[in-house]
């Protein structure tokens, strides 16, 4: 659908706000789902690339990448921001501890398991932290069509975070009689 | 008959289909009702609260007979319906019937305004402060909150120049399994146990044995050393990882060793 | 120091930047840092309040909270948001909810107090639900037999909450009006 001119600039922030917001790419497939009703990829398209003419001239940058769209800051930034807080270490995208908290302990398993489990794509780009950190590795293929890879952790993992065995990971207690998942968000 | 009425908008619970307004004193209550009821209590001064405000009565200056006829009816409700009673219920009852055989006795003439003479005074003061309490939890729940009301902004910086990587504990992990396992109860209910995890580890040790090897010896996996239960983890682990065709068992002839692979790998048997 | 009228612009967008880098609110304090030479906590505030204003008309908000600034969807616009989020928020039982109002109030108290003020046993995994999200932590012991913890309030609390300290919480309330006249809250 396309949008009448006036709009645009709701639908700019909305776009924005979203984009801010989101600690993964987001596909312009699952940027169309914030509009109701559903916007065309074309018009979507359209209003992004507006967006980052708009970002030009800032610090932060709106960029494509593999699995859709980001803000992130200019590589030129980077270093004087990094002094921030030098004692704080960086930390994982939820994406990124989830999956390797599945691996842990639902090895082995592949990446269409994570999925099942997480109940969301996951980036290849996910997998390919954990096992550039040495954390993960392939231990073989599933022998279904499409042959995927199974993932397992390895004993880089156990070192680095004090552990001598799977077995000494946290057992699951049921912290979640506490807590429910409301309905609706 | 006298009924315990529950004069709420809604009714207090649904029992088979049917709505249930109030708690008959003499007849038989299905104690799934009662169960609904009493969950809907955070306690006894919770329970005490809802009396005071159903009977618009004065907090600040209780009728005792009253108050204390009524949360008696409730516990004798209870005991009736066989339910474990929480012995904090027993405990106020005591307190209630205290205070109110307290109130019988002639009052000191001396200094009557002195608030601590009144042997209600603990009890107000109590439920008062709890009263508060359970209104600040209702506004405090309801205040925006992070990740509900709104977003958290952070954009993506990439590669720290500092080259320093991102730190996770064992604690972190179990979180975000929690975390995953919490949002997966809502679409499936995934059976995850100590037990399971223990053969998925020697699932991952089988295969790991496996890679880069043409094939194993089926006795060779298991560690002479190895206790009973351990054993049999391993062996359910390798029938899981035939069952998942994640390897493959094979025999050149009847009674000759079992050899395993990888399902990826071609095998040929030693003859 | 201060800061001459055409170096503004380009001290803004630093700030912005590092902001809407960050996973957490950052104090006045750390963002002097960023500049070099370093900026006066009423410079840095001024431009703060500047990038706030032009913040304004936007989806995104810049707020301050208890340990910093921080950027923010604004909650108007966080029914939207959430569609592309598949993720509910938790919803947090009463014993959860009284537990941290008593905690929040009465701090410090011990597991005992609370227990005191609700009238029930509080369970262990009521607290670990509570410390694990970050919002209570254990203070000290009291010194007493058994030297019982000593629960307080996180500053990840009050971020969460959108506080700037435990002074801005809503104040005790009863329902009955003619006995909170009679209260000193």
């Amino acid at each position: 659908m396309s949008l009448p001119e006036s709009e645009i600039p709701a639908a700019k922030q909305l776009l924005e706000a979203a984009l801010l917001s989101s600690p993964e790419p987001v596909s312009i497939a699952q940027l169309r789902h914030l509009f109701e009703p559903g916007l065309s990829s074309d018009v979507v398209r359209r209003l992004l690339d507006e967006l980052q003419q708009e970002w030009q001239p800032r610090a932060v940058e709106l960029v494509q990448v593999a699995s859709g769209w980001r803000f992130q800051t200019r590589p030129a930034f980077q270093e004087q921001i990094a002094r921030l807080n030098p004692e704080k270490p960086p930390r994982y995208s939820r994406a990124v501890l989830e999956t390797l908290a599945i691996i842990a302990y639902r090895q082995p398993v592949t990446r269409g398991d994570i999925e099942e489990i997480r109940g969301v794509a996951v980036a290849a780009s996910v997998l390919r932290t954990l096992e550039s950190r040495g954390w993960v590795e392939v231990l073989g293929h599933r022998e279904v069509p499409g042959r995927p890879a199974l993932y397992g952790t390895t004993s880089t993992l156990l070192d680095d975070i004090n552990l001598r065995s799977l077995q000494e990971l946290p057992p699951l207690t049921l912290l979640t009689d506490d807590v429910t998942h409301s309905e609706t968000a | 008959m006298e009924l315990l009425e529950v004069p709420l908008a809604e009714p207090i619970a649904m029992v088979r289909g049917e709505p249930f307004v109030g708690l008959p004193q003499d007849l038989y209550i299905p104690p799934e009702a009662l169960e609904v009821f009493l969950e809907s209590f955070e306690g006894p001064l919770d329970l005490l609260l809802y009396l005071i405000r159903k009977n618009s009565l004065d907090i600040l200056d209780i009728p005792m007979a009253e108050l204390t006829r009524q949360y008696m009816a409730y516990v004798d409700a209870m005991h009736r319906g066989r339910l474990e009673l929480a012995a904090e219920y027993l405990v106020m009852a005591a307190v209630l019937i205290e205070i109110k055989s307290r109130m019988l006795l002639p009052r000191p003439v001396v200094a009557p305004a002195d608030e601590d003479l009144d042997p209600r005074a603990e009890l107000m003061r109590r439920l008062l402060e709890y009263e508060r309490i359970k209104q600040a939890a209702a506004t405090l729940d309801e205040l925006p909150r992070a990740g509900r009301e709104f977003v958290v902004v952070q954009t993506w910086v990439d590669e720290n120049p500092g080259g320093r990587l991102p730190q996770v504990t064992a604690h972190d992990l179990q979180e975000a399994w929690v975390q995953v396992l919490s949002r997966a109860r809502i679409n499936q209910h995934h059976r995850i146990s100590r037990e399971q995890l223990s053969v998925r580890v020697h699932m991952t040790r089988i295969l790991r044995r496996l890679r880069g090897q043409k094939f194993v010896v089926f006795h060779e996996l298991f560690e002479n050393d190895a206790t009973v239960p351990v054993a049999v983890v391993n062996f359910i682990a390798i029938l899981e990882l035939v069952k998942e065709s994640l390897i493959k068992v094979s025999q050149s002839e009847a009674c000759a060793p079992l050899y395993l692979s990888l399902a990826e790998t071609i095998t040929e048997l030693p003859s």
